[in-house]
């Protein structure tokens, strides 16, 4: 089973805080893997390393690209998503006054190619391209269900909507890793079954998903492996079942109450 | 209904080929006609940064300027022709454009506008200043109007553009121009980026957007837009000088867009129409509403205000105005709606 | 209506120029007035249009267009500054109406107000920029024995023209320069320049711009004990210069066309005229403007309303015997529609302009 | 104590509240829940004042308060924790508390209250000198809740207290919900975490887009079948 | 003449910061970049005057009914124009700006006449105009000594205000979040009247002691203040108001000794050229505080 991700003593400080401090996992190709731990833990800013929009103040970050194993700490956010890695944000971070298809045309910027010239000349190439990317664009919609809503303004969405979008968005970029930060967070049970559903066939698609999630449930029913994180330190990792059991993350994050949700 | 659209669109395009025609048209008009063209360049150009990236540009003035000294200089001077001005003007812009950007890149907001406040103030320091080049406050009289010459195949003819009619029709082809450029762009994906940038930054990067290279674009290019319009204008006006292009120009072509709906292109164009036509209407009509002339900007800045007051978006409140329109999107919508029916 | 004859008057009348705008209006009311109550011109009534241009080049393009446009206007007293002259004119020579500036002072005009017969559009009751700094340095060297002289000029085009003719015959009169300062429009605290002048121990301080400006600076200099004479050109020729600069003011001189106290009647009666009327005294802004439309009328009087006569009527005044008489003194246009007038050198003493004690022979 | 009747409220075109009629007893924790954009937050800003309902009446104590302004209306005793927040994130934590008790006069009252809190939330008292925009969420949340408190309001409305929250922190903020409320502080508390809001509450109302679909003691909504089956992933 | 230069700098550094202070405050409050603000200033100098002029009122008197009635007119201001604009986009307040600034400057225009006018100097203490003190080779004058201590007690007392009083509070939280403030029952339309109040009424000081210390007036005085003070508050970090006293005297002392040392028509924009430099160092200003993006 091959590595995709590796992440090698990575910290992070902001000032006087350790947000990150040495913290190391591997993320297998093909499975799903759970990031979890208390608010302020430093879920969010592992992803931020990893989507290359922090720098590590110390430690690599292994990415699994087609030539080979590359430490990528430190490359810009473009690069990342160039490279394979696409993520969506904790609090949604939608293009609020464009369409909903334009969203997802923009996910797609970094497999177009056409630029300045192409754009005022309307060049063949440029018009292919363009009609492509709504094709494609589409597609995606289509496959988060939301085929029908491609001309609404994205702002108009409902809630589950929008982080559905930015799922699509993240699609878009044909990722071979991608990051979902608390994508339930603020639905209500149907909605986060459905989103289930759709995390399952985004596995099917050969992707890679490393999740963040504080709905225990969700987690442990799709995470076969999970890395607990508390106050930028790695406090335990391994299948659903022990982490449940585990007394440190109990006492630091689930409590007596849920480990038995 | 799209058929009517056309029609429309055909009789406003020959009201406008006609408008040096019409009675009612005289130099003055026609003048009044040219220099909004002149600000609808400007106009249109500004908003690629304030209108399409959010980056509140306080300092556009700047390479009106510089594309109007370029011209001023060089066919004054040294006798070159506006066609090949034109050009050259635009590359230097552009260029301008990308220094003033380059260290500016990590900024945002208010500290953004301030830095191209001060670069403008640098420019103007420098069009007073540097007296060897640009005669600076004495200013630069007698730069030759436009010409149309086949000299240069060796055939004696040459049409000299004494009169505002060539330069309106000149500057309809200019704006024209333009304005089709803007459309493309903003419907394609480097408009799209960019739109993406406005929104937030930080999610345009994680798509995959490289901020720094589309910001770049985005400076060159609205800086070349303005060395256009300022190298149309030297030759158009025939005399420069530093006052021209004083601070409240960039304010002026602010306005503008705000006015017209920031981010709009159709907007840009209405916004200086606006705003320029004001002046001149308010300099007609105030004295046959028996005010004095020392009353003109007072009236300009309050109808200011209203215009906000009750249109607090501009007249054209929306962004991708143009990506509504187009060809793809309309099939498209077309479709889903088949699809939605069957 | 044909019972009137229309004069366009454009200036600034908005904007930070507005003051003096207001200046010219002032003159071009006195002698419209003055000419109407007396039953106008062969039976009509003058009729002066006033046009805000804010000193603005571009507005004044505008304008220009707007005037050259309209036949009811037969001339044109303006524009007030330079840049606006000069970007209007080519409105004004392309359609042939003559435009008398009462204030545009820079040189480049000359060469730019002429057709293509060589005819000149452009005139201007108003000395040259190169005329008065080139008499000033002869009047301060001749006349006043002065050796060192620091120049502060404002760094427009009637500030540089002034500066340079100063330098240049200053220079060629062995009249030491110690330090050349420039300020912009508009600016009020000068002592930066001022500390650095103070440094070269100037014998004289030389103002090549307008009073608004020179008052601070005759004041602040006061305020860090510069205390040498100061010579300034009709820039600084504003009652409201001593008002401003307070008892700084004491020791100023400068060049005028005309000295009140040995002005004919014409020019006492003006002067009491326009202080009773706008209650303020009156400036060289204002004299030059009545005179400007005072020689434009005279044309309408003598041709008709006719913009090519009066233009040829204008520039048939070309010496000193055919010179307009007017409360300025006597104005006579050279080939390029340039004024030649003689000098005289007036200073404050007192808080109050008096001649100064020595004039130069012309 | 608190009432709404007939109450619709607009987002420009977009009708969010068509109709919402509500009590909300003495003493009572209440629980609204439904989902997404079926209008509980505005609900909640209709009550508060921030958005003004069109039509319609919410009236406290016997006072019709539709029309006051947001700040009358905190000054009557109704203090809001709102979604997402709202920490002003430059303030210091102690200073956000006190913004709480803006509108109170009695000095040494308002310093017992802070002490309180910090019992409520130790965690809060070894922050205190910190920027709220520095918190971790959890952290956030009980500053919010604890700011509200300062305000020693008649009715506190809660806007999903439990969003985005560890939990153990969830459990946490429920006992904290249940001791205010032994207190004497009447409790609208807004879910999406129907199954623990049910539990603690007293009564329930379900909201979907924007209308009142049913309503009832709690015990029997967590009875109800469509409740089990939308709302809490049962069945 | 280094002192001198210096100190001259300073003087008018310190001239900037009370103009910038006054519109850092609305900008730290609702984000507006309020371009009147300078025109506020000018008709604080012009009321001082035309109540000494007018109604004979004394010096100090004079200042504060002029501080007053500014405080009146930035309300004012406020309630027509910025208000029915605050939830609309932010450039629609700033054109709304700019459209009031023109207002203000042509109806003192119409008022005041257009041409500058004198301070009224009788009204004016000898002890002002007289050397109060020699510092090394410097002059200083009893009314720079009056400015100096005049400004920064204002700055003091602004500071505790913003900082230590309730009203200071509400103002930084309302800055933060508005509907948040609301909340709390802080009436957000009165915290913000009561800035324009202080800021209008600052700037009012301001326009008088200019108007005192050059004895000029204009309508167009606060066309350039406004320009400067608006670099100074972003200078010093926007919505700062120690940052604006700062960039305020730095862009003071830039400038003068710019002018002083290196090259007096390059005046202006020596003092840009260093705001400009500053900002590329410090992208928040001197002492803004960079609001880190959180993803
Ligand atoms: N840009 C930043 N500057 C300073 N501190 C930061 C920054 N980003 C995060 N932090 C701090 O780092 C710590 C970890 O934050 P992070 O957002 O990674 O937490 P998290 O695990 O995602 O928590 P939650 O579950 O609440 O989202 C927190 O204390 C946070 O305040
Ligand atoms: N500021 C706004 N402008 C326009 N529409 C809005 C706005 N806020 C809410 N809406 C719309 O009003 C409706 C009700 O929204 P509301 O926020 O009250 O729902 P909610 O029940 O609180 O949802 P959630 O569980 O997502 O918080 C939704 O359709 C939403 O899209
Ligand atoms: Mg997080
Ligand atoms: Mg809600």
């Amino acid at each position: 089973m091959d590595t995709i991700l590796k992440i090698d003593g990575v910290s992070k400080r902001f000032g006087g805080l350790m947000a990150l401090a040495d913290v190391s996992f591997e993320v297998k190709k093909g499975r799903i893997l759970g990031l979890i731990g208390p608010n302020g833990a430093g879920k969010t800013t592992m992803f931020n390393c990893i989507a290359g929009i922090y720098k590590p103040t110390e430690g690599r970050i292994v990415f699994d690209k087609e030539t080979g194993p590359v430490d990528v700490g430190g490359s810009r956010p473009e690069q990342m998503t160039q490279m394979g890695v696409a993520r969506t944000f904790q609090n949604i971070r939608l293009f609020g006054s464009l369409p909903v298809l334009d969203n997802v045309r923009i996910g797609r910027h970094c497999r177009a190619a056409q630029g300045f010239w192409g754009a005022v000349l309307r060049t063949k190439g440029q018009k292919a391209e363009e009609r492509m990317l709504v094709e494609q664009s589409m597609e995606y919609l289509d496959f988060v269900g939301l085929k029908n809503k491609a001309l609404d303004l994205s702002s108009s969405l409902s809630y589950g909507d929008q982080r559905r979008l930015e799922i699509a968005r993240a699609l878009a970029s044909q990722p071979k890793l991608l990051l979902l930060d608390e994508p339930a967070a603020g639905m209500n049970p149907q909605e986060t079954a459905s989103l289930v559903d759709l995390i399952h066939a985004i596995m099917r698609k050969d992707i890679t998903v490393v999740l963040i999630e504080h709905d225990m449930k969700l987690v442990m029913s799709i995470c076969e492996h999970l890395v607990v994180l508390d106050h930028g330190v790695k406090i335990a990792e391994g299948g659903p079942r022990d982490i449940r059991e585990n007394p440190e993350v109990i006492e630091a994050y689930l409590g007596r109450g849920a480990a038995h949700a | 209904m799209t058929g009517n659209k056309t029609a429309l669109k055909l009789l406003g395009l020959a009201a406008l080929l006609a408008f040096p025609v019409l009675p009612f048209s005289s130099e003055y008009v026609m003048h009044v006609a040219v220099l909004i063209m002149v600000y609808a360049v400007l106009a249109m150009g500004l908003n690629v940064l304030p209108g399409f990236c959010n980056l509140l540009d306080l300092g556009y003035v700047g390479f009106y300027g510089i594309g109007a000294y370029t011209a001023g200089i060089l066919a004054l001077n040294h006798n070159v022709s506006f066609w090949l001005i034109v050009p050259g003007a635009i590359a230097l812009g552009a260029l301008c454009g990308m220094l003033r950007g380059a260290p500016t890149l990590r900024l945002s907001g208010d500290y953004f506008a301030i830095v191209t406040f001060g670069f403008t103030e640098l420019v103007v320091l420098f069009l007073t200043n540097e007296i060897w080049l640009t005669r600076g406050p004495l200013g630069l009289p007698g730069i030759p109007p436009i010409a149309l010459s086949l000299e240069f195949l060796g055939i004696d003819w040459r049409y000299d553009f004494l009169s505002e009619i060539p330069y309106y029709y000149l500057g309809l082809a200019m704006v024209g121009a333009v304005y089709v450029v803007m459309c493309r762009i903003e419907d394609s994906r480097l408009g799209r980026a960019w739109l993406a940038i406005k929104e937030d930054p930080l999610a345009a990067a994680s798509c995959g957007i490289n901020l720094m290279a589309y910001k770049t674009v985005a400076f060159a290019f609205s800086a070349g837009v303005g060395a256009l319009a300022g190298c149309f204008m030297a030759q158009w006006s025939m005399f420069l000088a530093p006052d021209v292009f004083k601070f409240w120009e960039s304010f002026l072509v602010l306005c503008m867009i705000v006015l017209g709906g920031l981010g709009n292109i159709n907007g840009a164009i209405v916004g200086a129409v606006v705003l320029i036509a004001l002046g001149e209407v308010l300099r007609v009509l105030l004295p046959k509403l028996g005010l004095p002339a020392e009353t003109r900007f007072l009236v300009y800045g309050l109808i200011m205000i209203l215009i906000m007051r009750f249109k607090p978006g501009g007249f054209f409140p929306t962004i991708a105005a143009t990506s509504k329109k187009s060809r793809l999107i309309l099939d498209l919508k077309a479709r889903l709606q088949a699809e939605r029916a069957g | 209506a044909a019972d009137v004859i229309k004069i366009a008057v454009p200036s600034p009348f908005t904007g930070s120029a507005a003051g003096y705008g207001d200046n010219v209006k002032a003159g071009v009311v006195m002698k419209v007035e003055e000419v109407n109550a007396k039953g106008g011109v062969n039976g009509k009534k003058i009729e002066a249009v006033y046009f805000d241009e804010q000193c603005d080049p571009k507005e004044a393009a505008t304008v220009g267009t707007k005037i050259a446009g309209d036949k009811d206007l037969v001339a044109i007293v303006g524009h007030l500054c330079s840049g606006a002259h000069l970007a209007a004119l080519p409105n004004y020579v392309r359609v042939g109406v003559a435009a008398l500036s009462p204030t545009a002072t820079n040189v480049t005009i000359s060469d730019k107000g002429k057709d293509a017969k060589g005819q000149p559009w452009s005139f201007r009751n108003v000395y040259l920029d190169d005329f008065q700094g080139t008499f000033l340095a002869d009047y301060m060297l001749k006349e006043l024995n002065l050796k060192k002289v620091a120049v502060f000029y404002e760094n427009n085009d009637y500030g540089i023209g002034l500066k340079d003719a100063f330098v240049k015959q200053a220079k060629a009169n062995g009249l030491q320069v110690v330090g050349e300062e420039a300020y912009m429009k508009g600016a009020t605290d000068f002592t930066p320049q001022l500390t650095k002048l103070k440094g070269a121990a100037p014998e004289a301080l030389f103002i090549a711009g307008y009073y608004a400006e020179g008052a601070l600076i005759a004041d602040q200099a006061k305020k860090l004990g510069i205390n040498v004479p100061k010579f300034g050109a009709d820039g600084l020729d504003n009652a409201d210069y001593i008002k401003l600069a307070g008892p700084a003011a004491d020791d100023t001189y400068l060049t005028t066309p005309f000295l009140a106290e040995t002005a004919g009647p014409d020019a006492k009666a003006f002067i009491d005229a326009y202080k009773a009327k706008f209650k303020r005294d009156v400036d060289w802004m204002s004299a030059n403007a009545y005179d400007a439309a005072g020689m434009i009328i005279e044309a309408i009087s003598k041709v008709g309303p006719d913009r090519a006569k009066i233009r040829e009527y204008l520039a048939a005044i070309n010496t000193k015997e055919k010179a307009f008489k007017g409360i300025t003194g006597l104005t006579y246009f050279n080939d390029k529609g340039d004024c030649v007038k003689p000098a005289y050198v007036k200073m404050v003493k007192g808080g109050q302009f008096v001649p100064a004690p020595k004039q130069m022979s012309n | 104590m608190l009432s709404l009747t007939g109450v619709n409220t607009y987002y420009g075109s977009i009708h969010a509240l068509k109709g919402v009629t509500l009590t909300v007893n003495q003493g009572e924790i209440v629980t609204l829940i439904g989902a997404n954009g079926a209008g509980k937050t505005t609900t909640l800003m209709s009550i508060s004042g921030v958005t003004v309902p069109r039509q319609g009446t919410v009236e406290f104590l016997g006072e019709d308060i539709t029309k006051l302004s947001t700040e009358k209306i905190v000054a009557r005793g109704i203090t809001q924790v709102p979604e997402g927040r709202m920490i002003f994130p430059r303030l210091t934590v102690r200073e956000n508390l006190l913004m709480g008790a803006y509108l109170r006069n009695d000095k040494d009252n308002v310093k017992a209250d802070e002490e309180h809190v910090y019992e409520l939330f130790p965690k809060l008292l070894e922050r205190s000198k910190q920027h709220g925009g520095t918190l971790s969420g959890g952290e956030q949340q009980m500053l919010a809740i604890g700011r509200a408190l300062m305000a020693r309001p008649k009715v506190l409305l809660l806007d999903e207290p439990s969003l985005g929250l560890a939990p153990i922190v969830v459990e946490n903020i429920f006992e904290i919900i249940q001791r205010i409320n032994r207190d004497g502080v009447t409790i609208l508390l807004v879910e999406q975490n129907a199954q623990m809001a049910l539990q603690v509450a007293h009564r329930g109302y379900v909201l979907e887009t924007g209308q009142v679909t049913l309503e009832g003691p709690a015990k029997d909504l967590l009875e109800d079948p469509k409740v089990r089956s939308a709302y809490l992933g049962l069945d | 003449m280094f002192e001198q230069q210096l100190f001259n700098g300073l003087t008018l550094g310190l001239i900037y910061a009370l103009i910038a202070v006054g519109y850092t405050m609305v900008y730290g409050v609702i984000e507006l970049i309020n371009f009147a603000h300078g025109e506020v200033y000018m008709l604080g100098a012009f009321l001082c005057i035309t109540f000494i002029q007018a109604l004979g009122v004394p010096l100090f008197p004079a200042m504060v009914l002029a501080m007053a009635c500014c405080a009146g007119i930035g309300v004012l201001i406020d309630q027509i124009a910025y208000k029915p604009l605050r939830k609309a986009p932010r450039l629609a307040a700033l054109i709304t700006a700019i459209g009031v600034s023109i207002f203000l400057q042509n109806i003192a225009m119409i008022i005041w006449g257009s041409r500058p006018v004198p301070f009224t100097r009788s009204a004016v203490p000898a002890a002002f105009s007289e050397t109060a003190f020699t510092l090394g080779s410097v002059n200083v004058s009893g009314l720079q000594v009056f400015i100096y201590a005049l400004t920064i007690a204002m700055m003091i007392g602004l500071t505790l205000i913003i900082n230590k009083t309730r009203i200071g509070t509400a103002m930084r939280a309302l800055a933060q979040n508005a509907t948040a403030a609301a909340l709390m029952g802080i009436n957000v339309n009165r915290v913000i009247s009561f800035t324009f109040a202080l800021g209008s009424g600052l700037g009012a000081v301001a326009g008088i002691l200019v108007g005192m210390y050059y004895n000029t007036l204009s309508a167009t005085m606060g066309y350039n203040a406004g320009v400067k003070a608006f670099a100074a508050a972003v200078l010093g970090g926007i919505g700062s108001v120690p940052g604006a006293m700062l960039g305020g005297v730095v862009l003071g002392v830039a400038e003068t000794l710019g002018a002083g040392y290196v090259s007096s028509q390059y005046r202006d924009g020596l003092g840009y050229a260093v705001m400009i430099a500053v900002i590329l160092l410090r992208p928040s200003g001197l002492l803004g505080k960079s609001v880190g993006q959180k993803a």
